[in-house]
């Protein structure tokens, strides 16, 4: 029976159960400095998604949907698969398909990738994030928004490589995959992981992940695909969700996927030489006026000032009166 | 009946995948001191399973179903949840996009509550209790029965046909559902009577 | 020409003693706090969400998401106010040769020897300088602030675009900052500035010693009127 | 299917062809991805699209549609050419050795004996040499020129690679690497397995395209094997349920058939159903028919079915025609000749080919009964929605009673999968409303009914009154009441054939299996091959345990599986001629020198010697069968023969058009389209995101996909000016329809004999009612022609046109 790999093992339980993420699981909690140590290390955990088994079934989507209770809307169709044609708050998971010639042999391949939060080991979205506690990380890798403490502000849209999170026009909360965070918690696998009918995505302990994606490649590599191999990037300090790829050496051909993801240039910036510059400048200036305000002489008017202003003002009417 | 199955004796046999070592090694099961919640509560809990095959497609797929409720008490049971059963050896839990959603086809703006009558010509369906349409329905069948039915061919044979009035059978009703309306249309002699097999 | 651009409607002097010089009337002062208070608004709802040891400031809005519903409006009035503002005050701000003269002196400025100035017209080069910076930063914020206002505009632009927009802003807002500390300090270093923003007069010593051209052309125009 | 989806684990090399089993089947084809991850599988699609099978596939060849025959021929004349073949195998467990008559011959696209006015064949020369004996007269060297296997390569000597690129359009490169990869399962130690569903069964030559391939499987070596077979994907959760139990006009439970006016006596039926061996020993398991046929009568009609009244067989209605499938009765409605029809969860409007005449036919009805848990097009074809219904709903006299049933979700029973499991389920939430049980609904009927007739009389009421209706709340019967019916009891005491003192069965108690059913009237039995499914052990559909030792994919314990339990059908066949596994790794039983055992329920008496009896119980020869002597209405062996629409003419003979024995009524032959006027070749599917017309009522799969398209090649939307997303029109000769246009590399167009087809693409999901957006179903399109066999239509091969165009209107034109 176990010859397949899969996610689940048992079937959800029913009778009440402890949670096994808590907040004292917490390694990152966005806008929070001085976060204690976790006092246990969670084995860091990832879903594997393997591109090459993926049928394009959008099963992973409707998983997602029933056991998250989102509403994606009923849009039109564009003359495409990709159906709702974006990421949603209401749809934290999306198949990207592609239609791609290989140049090398001319055939057609049609590459379908289930989009998605990647759970980042250096999260884009929690550096960026100003709320404090919005955003966390647990010690098994997993990043979730704690949505009571979303402001809405969208910087997380913004922090984040993959352009994954997206704001609720209703609740104005930002939403994104949680990688089935309360399944994860009583010990169950993310809900797209269970329901995926070919197993392309799977769940488990990430260096499970790992080794499971070895044996992928190493048949992919049988077939002929030579560049078969792992997406893990170093970038974002490697991810819990990872993907095998047929094309390894070129990851953008799957739907924009990025080559060598990194928060974005502009992002460290800003959260990072933009925030300390720009406190200390406008502490200096403050400073500075103050100090300047204390030891420095104020500019004040003159009694001579105001007599020649008088003395002006007689002349002006004098002037007047005379004309 | 349903529930008391064998997911220990198939925890025990499921020795070696690759899920089986990583829940484990996830820590779960360790007892928690209770804290303010933080992942979402869990939804399933006290929720009432009940064993199912998913109604598409003829893998058939296992499914629970998570209600509110147990019908089985005698209550009302509230349908809150649909997943795919682990311990099915086809399909392991696994669901397609159809069966994923399942409550929604449960749950449909559109499923059907009441019988209807639409009347000859009219522009709309008018609400009708089950005896009006079952009566109605009797006395149609039997009417056009006795008017219609060729008890002989022209060589005296017995034949026992009844062609103007058809049947389609669902594709998805269960096996005893089939055999009680085979019974019916059979013995009615009804020979324009046919399922989805067909097409 | 200059006369023109120096002395507003509006502008009048009163005979003293002392002599006292209108120098805002109420709409220009009503614009101007209404102004101030959005930047102010601004400033710590921007703060808040710059730098979460300044996080705790979201309070004075009813929390985080009150902040940010808030802050992109009180944006949208600022640009309002302000360019109101900016519509009666621009000509009397255009740059003139003195105000080359001003700069280089600036050591001359900040020891307060103005005696050693060029005489000035209603509004000196750092007067200028605040004034053109303000309009520059508040179009600036605007424009990056419509672009990463997600309520309503997020998936319009690319978000390349919108994270360079997010760090402009932020860029934007420190400097504005900086520049509103200046102009909030220069008003309370220069002694007697404050009432031409309260009551809408300065003392004639004040436009004599700072801006002594433009208190000779309303002079020399005859905008003069009897002490009350 | 032969095998279990679990089996197809077992499999060297999948070819999906006639199917999209990753669309259709995502939950069965984990198997496939199965066998490729841990056995080295490989994948081969055959198909006019580049579905999202062929996006896992090792291999993809595309094929014109209604061509799959010519490519299925080929792929065996290379076999046979190249000595591919699983020689052992094939002569010992065919009929490749039996002598065929004189006489017999092909010619033209023609068998022998073809009749153009009755458009049917004689089939009298089709058929064995007899001994005196009775027996088939074989030539086990198959030296003989008339014997089937050189008659059979005879027949295939046309079908070159080629030739196979000049019909179907497949280049002939990638032909001859899926021949190629084929071909190599013909070793012992290699199998294949055939999945394929409606893309082979919708063509009015579809049960020839299934034989095609059953063949080539059989030349492999391939049936009865692990990892092996024909395997039928059916479409809904309970079709093979509802055709194992007879829900068909020509059929009765268990595959025993309606009596036809030519069987005027019980006898006379009977004498045409217990066909002798044609071979030596051979088991011939049909000679146990009359036992099932008395079970069955007494569960219909208990004591009223007595052997001095021949079981009651004239209370069973006699056929006039070969059957009143749905095309003949929708005829017949568009003729008038149909005053009510029962509509128990189908939908016709959508689902039955030329949507216009069967929306005139069911105008035509006094009354129509509608009976699901959702809402229908079929129970509201008489609204008027614009462009997407554009009835005149005034002018439409039909009464409609649209009824409420439960769903899955509210009901118990048991549903029989495609591998032929029989799974009960139990019910888990509160009905909506007044929604009631079909039984419920369907006893109601009955019930008042049998009262009309108890006080009125009327019309032979026998055998409504006489109806078996035992059950302990005669207005709701159990599903376990009905399954136990189903599995059938002794009525009286059952003795023990070699020992009369030992008691098999008292009264009263339910059969252990088929095997205990009698002739004589001393038991019953709803539907003989499901019996044993609820027996004195319990309720076996109910069975739980889902241990699986060696990891086979057999699960015997796992719920029940009819026949017996036996999950792999001809499983002798996976033995040689000594009774060992023909290949050791992939035993499923053996031969020990006194019985058969193994993992799976032996399909063969536990005691026949593997030398003497052969693997095909249910054929007379006890073999399979490369020539189907006159059992197929278009011919013994299976030939190409073009679709009824097709864009190119059939080279063997450029006259003939479609199937030529297919039945076609007048007003539709009219309707057929030629190519001038409708030059694409148009095809229907299903998508993966939908199911039928149920799911487009569900708000997540409505959201996934939202709206009627059809698809089309870059080259054809540049042709005709179409863009991606636009709206374009369908038509054919029987409708029109309004789309989304995706333009898709995935589709390219064909080069087939000369000239360059296109094809057009038509999913199926959309229509009136639901959360999805309005649309249109291909149905619209689609011929009303059926297959030569068995009627169903040919939705998946018909001529369009296609043109830019506007929105359709859903305003009340």
């Amino acid at each position: 029976m176990m010859d397949s790999p899969r996610t689940a093992v048992s079937n959800p339980p029913v009778q009440p159960m402890e949670t096994n993420l808590t907040p004292r699981d917490l390694v990152r909690r966005s806008a929070t400095a001085e976060l204690p140590p976790p006092e246990r290390q969670l084995t860091p955990v990832a879903k594997l998604i393997d591109v090459s088994k993926c049928i394009g079934c959008k099963a992973c989507q409707s998983a997602c949907v029933e056991w998250n209770d989102t509403h994606p809307e009923i849009e039109e169709n564009v003359g495409v698969y990709d159906n709702p044609h974006d990421l949603t708050e209401n749809m934290f998971t999306l198949m990207r398909f592609t239609e791609w010639i290989n140049p090398e042999n001319d055939n057609l391949e049609w590459l379908i990738r289930k989009d998605g939060c990647m759970h980042c080991a250096d999260p884009g979205c929690l550096k960026a994030c100003p709320a404090p506690g919005a955003i966390v990380q647990y010690s098994n890798g997993i990043v979730d928004f704690i949505h009571e403490n979303c402001i809405g502000c969208g910087y997380c849209v913004k922090g984040c490589p993959f352009n994954i999170p997206r704001i609720s026009k209703v609740d104005h909360r930002a939403y994104k995959c949680t990688l089935c965070s309360d399944r994860v918690a009583v010990g169950q696998g993310p809900a797209c992981a269970k329901a995926c009918p070919t197993q392309a995505i799977v769940f488990g302990t990430k260096e499970d992940m790992k080794s499971h994606a070895e044996e992928r490649i190493t048949d992919l590599k049988s077939r002929g695909y030579e560049n078969a191999g792992l997406y893990d990037p170093p970038g974002v300090g490697g991810t819990h969700v990872m993907y095998v790829l047929h094309h390894a050496d070129k990851p953008h051909i799957y739907a924009n996927l990025p080559d060598d993801p990194k928060i974005s240039g502009i992002v460290q910036a800003w959260k990072g030489v933009t925030k300390y510059v720009g406190l200390a400048a406008m502490g200096v200036a403050a400073a500075g006026a103050v100090l300047h305000g204390i030891f420095g002489k104020a500019n004040k008017v003159q009694p001579e000032d105001e007599e020649n202003a008088e003395k002006l003002v007689d002349a002006a009417e004098g002037r007047k009166e005379d004309a | 009946m349903n529930v008391d199955l064998s997911r220990r004796s198939f925890l025990k046999l499921a020795g070696a995948g690759v899920a089986a070592t990583s829940l484990g090694a996830m820590g779960f099961g360790e007892a928690e001191a209770a804290e303010a919640a933080h992942v979402r509560p869990f939804k399933l809990t006290t929720t009432t399973e009940t064993r199912n095959t998913c109604p598409y497609c003829s893998v058939a797929c296992g499914i629970i179903i998570y209600s509110k409720g147990d019908l089985r008490k005698g209550e009302t049971a509230d349908i809150v949840h649909i997943e795919g059963d682990v311990d099915h050896p086809t399909n392991r839990g696994t669901l397609c996009p159809k069966g994923a959603a399942l409550k929604d086809f449960v749950k449909s703006p559109t499923r059907l509550q009441y019988p209807m009558h639409r009347k000859p010509g009219a522009d709309k369906f008018e609400r009708i209790s089950w005896d009006e349409a079952l009566d109605g329905i009797a006395r149609r069948m039997k009417d056009d029965r006795d008017a219609n039915f060729v008890a002989a061919n022209a060589k005296g044979i017995a034949v026992n046909r009844w062609s103007t009035v058809g049947m389609l059978a669902a594709s998805a009703t269960t096996n005893e559902t089939a055999w009680a309306t085979f019974k019916f249309a059979k013995s009615l002699g009804m020979v324009g009577f046919d399922n989805q097999a067909r097409v | 020409m200059s006369i023109s651009k120096d002395v507003l409607p509006g502008d009048a002097i009163h005979r003293g003693p002392p002599v006292t010089v209108n120098r805002y009337g109420p709409a220009k002062r009503i614009n101007h706090w209404i102004t101030a208070t959005c930047l102010i608004l601004l400033l710590l709802s921007g703060l808040a969400l710059f730098h979460p040891s300044l996080f705790f400031l979201t309070g004075l809005f009813g929390g985080g998401q009150n902040t940010r519903m808030l802050h992109p409006w009180i944006g949208v009035v600022l640009f309002v106010s302000f360019f109101i503002l900016f519509a009666q005050l621009w000509r009397a701000n255009l740059p003139n040769r003195v105000d080359v003269q001003w700069v280089s002196q600036i050591n001359d400025v900040v020891a307060g020897h103005e005696e050693k100035l060029p005489e000035i017209g209603k509004y000196n080069a750092g007067q200028k300088f605040i004034f053109w910076g303000m309009a520059f930063f508040i179009i600036v914020l605007i424009g990056s602030g419509l672009m990463i206002w997600d309520q309503y505009f997020g998936e319009s632009t690319p978000i390349l675009l919108r994270r360079i927009a997010v760090l402009v802003h932020s860029v934007s807002a420190v400097l504005i900052i900086m520049l509103f500390i200046l102009h909030v300090y220069a008003a309370i270093w220069t002694r007697g500035t404050l009432s031409a923003m309260t009551r809408g007069t300065v003392t004639g010593g004040w436009a004599w010693r700072h801006h002594r051209k433009w208190l000779k052309e309303l002079a020399g125009r005859g905008r003069i009127d009897p002490a009350e | 299917m032969t095998n279990a989806w679990t089996d197809i684990k077992n499999t060297d090399l999948v070819v999906v062809m006639g199917g999209n089993a990753a669309e259709a089947h995502p939950c069965g084809f984990k198997w496939v991805t199965e066998a490729k991850a841990h056995r080295g599988a490989k994948l081969i699609v055959v198909d006019p699209r580049y579905t999202r099978t062929a996006s896992v596939s090792d291999y993809y060849a595309p094929i014109r549609q209604g061509t799959d025959i010519a490519f299925l021929n080929g792929v065996m004349k290379y076999c046979i050419d190249n000595g591919k073949v699983q020689w052992e195998y094939m002569k010992a467990f065919t009929n490749a050795s039996y002598i065929v008559k004189d006489g017999f011959a092909y010619k033209d696209g023609l068998f022998t004996g073809y009749d153009p006015e009755k458009r049917d064949y004689d089939k009298s020369s089709w058929d064995y040499v007899l001994g005196e004996d009775g027996f088939v007269t074989t030539d086990p060297t198959l030296a003989h020129p008339r014997c089937v296997w050189n008659l059979l390569k005879d027949h295939l000597a046309p079908y070159t690679p080629e030739m196979v690129e000049r019909i179907c359009g497949t280049p002939k490169e990638k032909f001859l690497k899926v021949a190629e990869m084929i071909s190599e399962c013909s070793t012992p130690t290699k199998t294949m397995t055939s999945m394929y569903a409606l893309g082979w069964t919708q063509h009015s030559s579809g049960s020839q395209n299934i034989r095609a391939m059953a063949m080539l499987q059989l030349i492999l070596g391939n049936i009865g094997v692990r990892g092996g077979g024909m395997n039928a994907l059916r479409g809904h959760s309970n079709i093979q349920g509802l055709t194992d139990l007879g829900l068909m006009s020509h059929l009765l439970t268990g595959y025993l058939t309606m009596p036809s006016e030519k069987d005027e006596t019980f006898e006379t039926y009977m004498s045409t159903r217990l066909f002798k061996p044609l071979r030596p020993g051979q088991t011939s398991y049909w000679q146990n028919y009359k036992k099932f046929m008395v079970s069955f009568q007494k569960a219909m009609w208990g004591d009223f079915a007595r052997a001095d009244n021949d079981w009651a067989f004239n209370y069973l209605s006699k056929l006039d025609v070969p059957s009143y499938d749905v095309l003949r009765m929708f005829e017949l409605m568009y003729d008038g000749k149909v005053n009510g029809y029962i509509c128990q969860g189908f939908n016709p409007i959508l689902a039955f080919p030329n949507r216009d005449k069967n929306t005139k036919a069911l105008s035509n009805l006094k009354w129509l009964v509608t009976m699901d848990p959702l809402e229908t097009e079929t129970a509201r074809f008489w609204e008027n929605h614009g462009d997407f219904n554009p009835v005149d709903t005034a002018a439409i006299q039909t009464e409609v009673f649209q009824l409420p049933t439960t769903c899955f979700a509210e009901e118990e029973g048991s549903l029989t999968n495609s591998g032929r499991w029989l799974q009960w389920h139990w019910a888990g939430g509160t009905p909506p409303g007044e929604a009631k049980h079909d039984t419920w609904i369907i006893a109601q009927i009955f019930l008042r009914l049998r009262d009309l007739y108890r006080k009125e009389g009327g019309a032979f009421p026998d055998p409504v009154v006489n109806l078996s209706w035992d059950y302990a709340d005669p207005n709701e019967p159990t599903p376990e009441e009905l399954a136990k019916e189903i599995n059938g009891r002794a009525l009286t005491d059952l003795m023990d054939p070699a020992d009369p003192t030992k008691m098999l069965v008292p009264a009263g108690k339910q059969v252990l299996n088929f095997s205990q059913l009698r002739d004589d009237g001393s038991t019953m039995s709803g539907c003989w091959i499901y019996s044993g499914c609820f027996n004195e052990q319990g309720n076996n559909m109910a069975r739980r345990d889902n241990h699986d030792p060696d990891e086979t994919g057999a699960y015997l314990g796992w719920t029940f599986a009819w026949p017996l339990n036996r999950r792999t059908l001809y499983n002798r066949a996976s033995c040689d001629l000594q009774g060992k596994a023909w290949d050791p790794t992939r035993k499923i039983i053996e031969w020990d020198g006194t019985k058969w055992s193994g993992y799976d329920v032996p399909d063969i008496a536990p005691n026949a010697k593997p030398e003497d009896v052969g693997p095909f119980i249910m054929n007379q020869e006890g073999t399979a069968r490369l020539f189907t002597r006159g059992l197929m209405r278009d011919g013994p062996f299976p030939a190409h023969m073009e679709p009824f629409e097709s864009p190119v003419a059939n080279v063997f003979n450029p006259k003939m058009r479609g199937n030529p024995v297919a039945r076609v009524f007048q007003t539709d032959a009219a309707q057929l389209g030629q190519s001038d006027e409708f030059p694409y070749a148009a095809t229907s599917y299903r998508l993966t995101e939908h199911f039928h017309f149920w799911t487009k009522h569900n708000r997540v799969n409505a959201a996934l996909q939202p709206e009627f398209f059809v698809e089309i090649s870059e080259e054809l939307a540049s042709e005709k000016g179409i863009e991606k997303g636009g709206w374009v029109r369908v038509w054919s000769k029987r409708g029109s329809v309004k789309a989304k246009a995706l333009v898709t590399k995935r589709i390219r167009p064909l080069i087939c004999d000369g000239k360059t087809v296109h094809v057009v693409g038509i999913p199926l999901h959309w229509g009136f009612t639901g959360a999805a957006k309005k649309g249109f179903g291909p149905n619209s399109l689609v011929p009303f022609v059926g297959d030569a066999n068995i009627e169903t239509p040919e939705s998946k091969a018909f001529l369009v046109n296609i043109e830019p165009t506007t929105p359709p209107q859903e305003g009340i034109a």
